[in-house]
């Protein structure tokens, strides 16, 4: 009975939108097929993004909000072989190997910075977000097609330098999802793509066994300690970050690849914010987070996501209602569990400075 | 040799190999556009006229009937190509010839002369470069859409 | 240290090139054939818009509860406040005033919560604050879809739901701060007195408030919370009181923009409000724990300086339109340089 | 002892911080096997010594050490706390350095796990080879053996009882190849009195397998019967160097305060009248991290000087902070009769306490004001000094003038050494900053002052001035004050009575008078005073 209820309060947030979606399938009127199918495909297009937040969570830096700087670092990757006409799965590659070095530097800079805002890594990380935003529209709005040749005219502004908007991604578009065809009943699965996600989940859990995995996890329960121990903080939360932002970078490759659509200056916006509320849809929290974590919550969040417009034009006439309170939850979700982890750290405080008073205290 | 040395070793060895790599994925990866041409030309003042209709394929793929004086454009991927042309009847009756062409990595795109190749023509007369016409004036685009304009008049 | 050192030291590098780049950016308006006093004007007029906005951030930099990234909600009031009034009917100055009167007592309630929230989760505010404004703003977007407003001024004609995006104050109290008293200069530059005296009331009052026995008290909270402890100070009443502060002048903040631009954004108008506000006050010296009348003064001033004269001088020099681009980068790169000094720097 | 060099020799160790001499000549001896009890008051030189031993960068920092220091006949200069472990010296700390979500052979082996080599590492480095588990159970059960206690490897700190993270933490050193030394720094403060007695019988088998140890411990009972010698520490001099046999709890006591001051420095004793006390503290408990009070009971009369004394830890600072509200407390606390509310400081305050924290940059000030501000903030938020009022009473406007009035008499009566009043508290020496945490209570005019460490870290010129400006305080205006001090000469010289605290409960009082010897014995937890109703 007790450890029933453990389990439910341990796996509340889970259970919540669990039950909200189950209530808001019916209200929309989905067909189960048609849901299964975009179920499928989004947890091959999103899975690797959430998976990129893990470590750092492991290295006690709180959710990755720097994330958007690996995914600015795939989209210039994807930029520049789209540019050179290189395609199909030697062209994604290539995208991924030429994002590599910049996603390692960004993230680089990222752990640096962190370093430099400890306890207050998540809001600066944000930030981050936005500042790198700036030098990739710096980089892409103005240096490419000047300083940086662009070989096709297609993707540059009229103006002679600068790239579109959009740019369509027909080259590599799917190339990961349909390299094994596979088709159950009517339904498409991603079977290569499932097959790197599942990948990059043994990775994770092969890394978290290695020394560099032991340490970050030392590192994330007490710097201090971790510290007299002969373990090199600041360079274990640096590599933390590199590591999650090349995994982001990763991430967003697939992400686009699916979608076939690249939006030059939005895509990787999103990114950040949509991964860390489907991670902590997934039941996880600013101090812990698994694998399950990630399924679950690409799961949730992207049935919550394609149901609630047309649950919303069912039930008030309005399907923009839907589309804003599926950000509302999106946002609120992320605002509740900063909440709930800043409450328990207080929490926490208190509970260990009561163990202090020790045996023979009487009221 | 020592620890670090082989490390040093090692990892400068794997960094060649994935420029190595790269080039190499670059260089399979490149997609090109060929224009298939079956119109008369002119090689070293020598007229090579086209042929009636022909059967062109590439890399064994399905064939394509071309009259004469049209043009196909095919999208290929990667350097070298097998070009089958084969000519069902004209002035040197049914025959089939199989060619080699290979496109240099900076080429978009390829104009190949079916009736140089027939020929047996150097490699240099049967594949050109296609140059796209200089661009006309392309509708104005936007630029990006800029989320707090509307939160910073732009006076 | 040489003087001019510590100068330098005191007023921070950052702020030290921003400077001189406006300065630059003014200076090099009439080569490019920019009217300065066009560009004077704009500067003075955004100025005015925006200063309370900032000014809103101070309270609770003063109190301890950092950055106030949940601006939002203090526009969110703002908005309430404005289309209740046009809703009302009421048009002029005192359509404003009961569009401002409105508005605070939404800020008051909303400050509230929100200040009892941020008391729980201590050391965490800035994030926390940044996603309970998005998601506030998320809640009012549906809010604005289905609450009964009925002005045909403010409802889509036909085939829409819900409020419109825009609203345009014109005909209800369209610049009824600006034009107050307003004096023109020569063909290009007009003073907006009634706005700049609107400002310099808000000020005022934050300043006198700071002088007042509960102020000291908010300020001595800010610096040192265990010291305010063992003085008596409830420092949770403190903190929650600015952050009601905060709330209610983001409220005013917005209504003195609007008149002035002309419009009510709603919807995800107010997302991305706070960031503008809170660059302006780091740029103008403030860090996450200290604020004064100064740094938003000067801030504001220096922030939309660089917002005005960077579309009109940058872009005819390199002939691109940088202007988003540079703010992006300015205001971000303020915020990530005040929270990235160690706080011994921040002394 | 054991022939061969010996473990450790310390060799004329001398070291200043700045201007105060903080060791002086301190040589002592370490053999294999060998169990040397090191005992001293706070701020003997102990943990200055330990540093000195473990190549603290701080020691570096502040210009090193003069001496030598030998381990197994080899003179060492450790550059980092690193090199020390490697030479085979390893310490157990007072507060754990362990982490919660570890289980013990991860605790034990942290940063020293044994690791399977793969292919990875040789490109990218050591850190991707994985943990070999197996071997680090065996290794961590290998230490826990040795230890000889009942440890489950496999257990998370977090849910171990306190005794076991002990011998967890001690395990870890045991782990280390060549451990030839271990320092003990007050390895028992927080065990159980049967976890207590478990842990020193290991160390006795320990120290009979060979390994010498440096045990550290307020409890001279603990020291006496664990350790063949006990070296004592006294203001930075090593006084005392005796095997166990020759020495008692009651010299070491002796030695640790100081015999030929006995006599000396007590206050004239005065008598108070009998009746009603000002303040009456039963079974008080405050939660105050690292100064935990647990069951204090202490009267003050009106008009007295009353001192608390004890060592760091034992909770002396807890009481102050615990009557004023600033850590949660219980228990029955009356004053003028009346319950005092605890854990509300603004009540203490208006009740009439006044509070100088020990604390001073934390508690005490805001570094980033004035003189001006830091002398009257106190009084105008409790009593509303310092305003105007305005429109009728219903603002209350600061009034800067008779805050900088109010702050420069008290700058002219205590002397504090400043540019003006508007001077940031933070750009103050330690004396004047300490002279304006005093203000602060004084123009709170309170009936009672409490006194935490007003002497700490300061220079003795404003020591003198500080507790003449006490004396003045009690003997002109009648105001009751309770000092708390580690400075039992300062205790002696300044107060009616002493109350010594030990392990979070007054062990007893004493008279100023009373020898020091006596005082020593009850911080040392030796001894019990008569009770306190016998003044």
């Amino acid at each position: 009975m007790n450890r029933l209820r453990r389990l439910l309060a341990e796996n509340a947030v889970v259970l919540l939108f669990a039950a909200l979606i189950a209530a808001a399938i019916p209200l929309s009127g989905a067909p189960p097929l048609y849901l299964l199918q975009e179920v499928l495909t989004r947890l091959g297009r999103n899975a690797v993004l959430v998976l990129s937040l893990l470590l750092p969570v492991m290295a006690g830096m709180g959710l990755n909000f720097g994330m958007v700087l690996g995914a600015m670092a795939g989209q210039i990757g994807l930029i520049l072989v789209t540019d050179w006409a290189i395609v199909g799965l030697p062209g994604l590659t290539l995208a991924a190997m030429l994002a590599t070095p910049v996603a390692v530097l960004l993230g680089w800079l990222c752990g640096a910075v962190l370093n430099r805002a400890k306890g207050r890594e998540m809001v600066t990380g944000y930030i981050l977000g936005f500042f790198v935003n700036g030098l990739y529209q710096l980089v892409v709005l103005y240096a490419m097609g000047s300083l940086i040749p662009m070989l096709n005219p297609e993707l540059v502004l009229s103006r002679g330098y600068g790239v579109r908007n959009v740019i369509n991604l027909t080259g590599v578009r799917q190339v990961l999802d349909r390299l094994v065809p596979a088709r159950i009943g009517g339904i498409q699965l991603p079977v290569f793509t499932y097959a790197l996600i599942a990948a990059m989940c043994l990775f994770v859990v092969w890394f978290r066994r290695t020394k560099l995995g032991q340490d970050m996890r030392a590192v994330g329960q007490d710097r201090a300690v971790a510290d007299a121990a002969g373990i090199p903080v600041e360079r274990t939360r640096i590599l933390a970050i590199v590591l999650s932002t090349l995994l982001a970078c990763y991430g967003q490759i697939v992400f686009l690849q699916n979608l076939g659509t690249l939006n030059t200056y939005n895509s990787h916006e999103q990114a950040g914010m949509f991964s860390i509320a489907a991670l902590l849809i997934g039941g996880a929290s600013v101090t812990r987070a698994s694998i399950p974590n990630v399924l679950v919550g690409v799961v949730l969040f992207h049935l919550l996501f394609i149901v609630s417009p047309t649950a919303g034009k069912n039930l008030v006439g309005s399907a923009q209602l839907g589309e804003y309170f599926r950000q509302f939850v999106s946002y609120g979700v992320i605002a509740v569990a900063l909440v709930l982890y800043a409450w328990r750290k207080q929490a926490g405080e208190q509970q260990a400075r009561a163990a202090l008073r020790g045996p023979g205290v009487g009221t | 040799m020592s620890r670090t040395r082989r490390r040093a070793f090692l990892r400068a060895a794997l960094l060649a190999g994935a420029v190595v790599l790269g080039a190499w994925l670059a260089r399979t990866g490149r997609a090109h556009t060929l224009f298939l041409d079956n119109a008369a030309v002119t090689l070293g003042g020598q007229e090579h006229p086209a042929p009636g209709a022909v059967e062109v394929s590439l890399d064994g793929g399905k064939p394509e009937v071309l009259e004469q004086a049209e043009r196909a454009m095919r999208q290929v991927v990667g350097p070298v190509h097998r070009l089958a042309i084969e000519v069902r009847q004209g002035p040197g009756g049914p025959r089939r010839v199989e060619r080699e062409i290979r496109l240099p990595f900076g080429w978009d795109a390829a104009v190949v002369s079916l009736p140089a190749a027939l020929a047996g023509a150097p490699a240099g007369a049967v594949v050109t470069r296609w140059q796209p016409p200089p661009p006309e004036d392309a509708p104005a685009e936007q630029m990006i859409q800029q989320k707090d304009a509307d939160v910073l008049p732009q006076r | 240290m040489s003087g001019a050192r510590r100068l330098l030291a005191e007023f921070g590098l950052p702020r030290v090139i921003i400077a001189l780049f406006l300065l630059g950016l003014f200076a090099a308006a009439p080569l490019v054939g920019v009217s300065l006093a066009a560009s004077l004007s704009d500067t003075v007029v955004r100025f005015g818009m925006n200063g309370i906005l900032v000014l809103a951030l101070v309270p609770m930099i003063q109190s301890g509860c950092g950055l106030n990234f949940g601006l939002p909600l203090g526009v969110l009031a703002g908005l309430l406040g404005a289309t209740l009034s046009i809703e009302i009917g009421l048009t002029g100055p005192g359509g404003f005033a009961a569009a401002a009167g409105i508005s605070l007592g939404f800020a008051a309630l909303f400050g509230l919560g929100y200040g009892v929230l941020l008391n729980r989760v201590k050391g965490g505010e800035m994030m926390i604050a940044t996603y309970v404004g998005f998601a506030s703003v998320m809640f009012m977007c549906m809010a604005w879809l289905v609450l009964p407003y009925r002005s045909p001024t403010m409802i889509w004609g036909f085939g829409g739901e819900g409020l419109r995006t825009t609203i345009s104050v014109e005909g209800f109290w369209l610049r009824v701060l600006d034009d107050f008293l307003s004096v023109r200069i020569g063909e290009e530059f007009r003073f907006p007195t009634g706005l700049l005296l609107a400002f310099g009331a808000a000020a005022a009052l934050v300043w006198g408030f700071f002088r007042l026995r509960v102020g000291t008290a908010m300020t001595a909270a800010g610096q040192n919370p265990v010291y305010a402890r063992a003085a008596g100070v409830d420092v949770d009443r403190m903190r929650t009181l600015s952050v009601v502060l905060s709330t209610m002048l983001g409220a005013l903040g917005i209504l003195a923009f609007q008149q002035s631009f002309g419009f009510i954004q709603l919807y995800q108008g107010p997302f991305y409000m706070a960031f503008p506000a809170v660059a302006a006050i780091l740029i103008g010296g403030a860090s996450v724990s200290r604020a004064s009348l100064v740094h938003v003064l000067v801030g504001t001033f220096l922030f939309q300086g660089i917002l005005t004269m960077t579309p009109s001088v940058i872009n005819s020099v390199v002939k691109a339109d940088m202007s988003d681009v540079v703010r992006v980068i300015v205001s971000n790169g303020m915020i990530l340089y005040a929270l990235t000094r160690r706080p011994a720097e921040g002394r | 002892m054991v022939g061969g060099a010996p473990a450790l020799r310390l060799r004329g160790i001398g070291k200043s911080f700045g201007e105060s001499r903080v060791l002086e000549d301190v040589s002592l001896e370490v053999a294999p096997g060998e169990v040397v009890g090191l005992v001293g008051e706070n701020g003997a030189g102990k943990s200055t010594l330990m540093r000195i031993l473990f190549g603290m960068p701080i020691i570096r920092e502040t210009g090193g050490y003069q001496g030598s220091v030998e381990v197994a006949g080899q003179e060492v200069r450790f550059r980092s706390p690193f090199d020390a472990l490697d030479a085979g010296i390893g310490m157990v700390h007072q507060e754990f350095s362990l982490l919660p979500g570890f289980t013990a052979a991860e605790n034990i082996l942290l940063n020293r796990e044994p690791l399977r080599r793969s292919a990875l590492d040789e490109v990218f480095g050591e850190r991707l080879s994985l943990l070999d588990r197996a071997a680090m159970e065996a290794r961590a059960r290998r230490s826990i053996e040795r230890l000889g206690v009942p440890l489950d490897p496999a257990m998370l700190v977090k849910e171990m009882p306190v005794g076991h993270r002990q011998f967890t933490e001690i395990a870890r050193e045991l782990g280390r190849e060549g451990l030839r030394l271990l320092v003990l720094d007050e390895p028992t403060a927080v065990l159980t009195e049967s976890e207590a007695a478990t842990l020193l019988g290991r160390l006795r088998a320990l120290a009979a397998e060979g390994v010498a140890m440096i045990f550290i411990s307020h409890r001279l009972g603990e020291v006496l019967s664990l350790c063949q010698r006990v070296a004592v520490l006294r203001d930075g001099r090593l006084v005392q160097d005796l095997p166990a046999g020759r020495t008692s709890v009651r010299g070491l006591a002796a030695a640790m305060v100081g015999r030929e001051m006995a006599a000396a420095t007590g206050a004239e004793p005065r008598t108070f009248p009998a009746g009603e006390p000002l303040l009456e503290v039963e079974g008080l408990w405050v939660d105050m991290p690292g100064e935990t009070v647990r069951d204090a009971t202490f009267s003050v009369a009106r008009g007295e000087i009353l001192g608390i004394g004890g060592l760091a830890g034992q909770g002396k600072l807890g009481i102050p902070n615990g009557l004023m509200g600033l850590h949660p407390a219980g228990g029955r606390v009356r004053y003028r009769g009346r319950p005092l509310p605890l854990g509300e400081p603004r009540a203490a305050l208006e009740a009439g306490l006044a509070f100088v924290s020990e604390d001073r940059r934390g508690v005490g000030l805001l570094l980033d004001e004035g003189i001006d501000w830091n002398v009257a903030f106190g009084a105008m938020q409790v009593q509303g000094a310092c305003l105007r009022p305005l429109l009728g009473g219903l603002l209350q406007w600061r009034s800067d003038a008779a805050m900088a009035s109010l702050a420069a008499g008290y700058v002219k009566e205590l002397e504090i050494r400043c540019t003006g009043v508007r001077q940031k508290a933070g750009t103050l020496s330690g004396g004047n900053q300490q002279k304006v945490c005093l203000a602060r209570a004084f123009a709170l005019s309170p009936e009672l002052l409490l006194v935490a460490e007003p002497t700490r870290g300061i220079d003795v010129g404003a020591k003198e001035l500080v507790l003449a400006a006490l004396r003045r305080l009690n003997r002109e205006r009648g105001t009751t004050i309770v000092v708390v001090s580690s400075e039992l000469h300062e205790l002696r010289s300044l107060c009616d009575r002493i109350a010594i605290v030990y392990e979070g409960r007054i062990a007893g009082h004493l008279p100023a008078s009373a020898a020091l010897e006596e005082l020593g014995l009850l911080m040392a937890g030796a001894a019990t005073a008569p009770p306190p109703e016998a003044r």
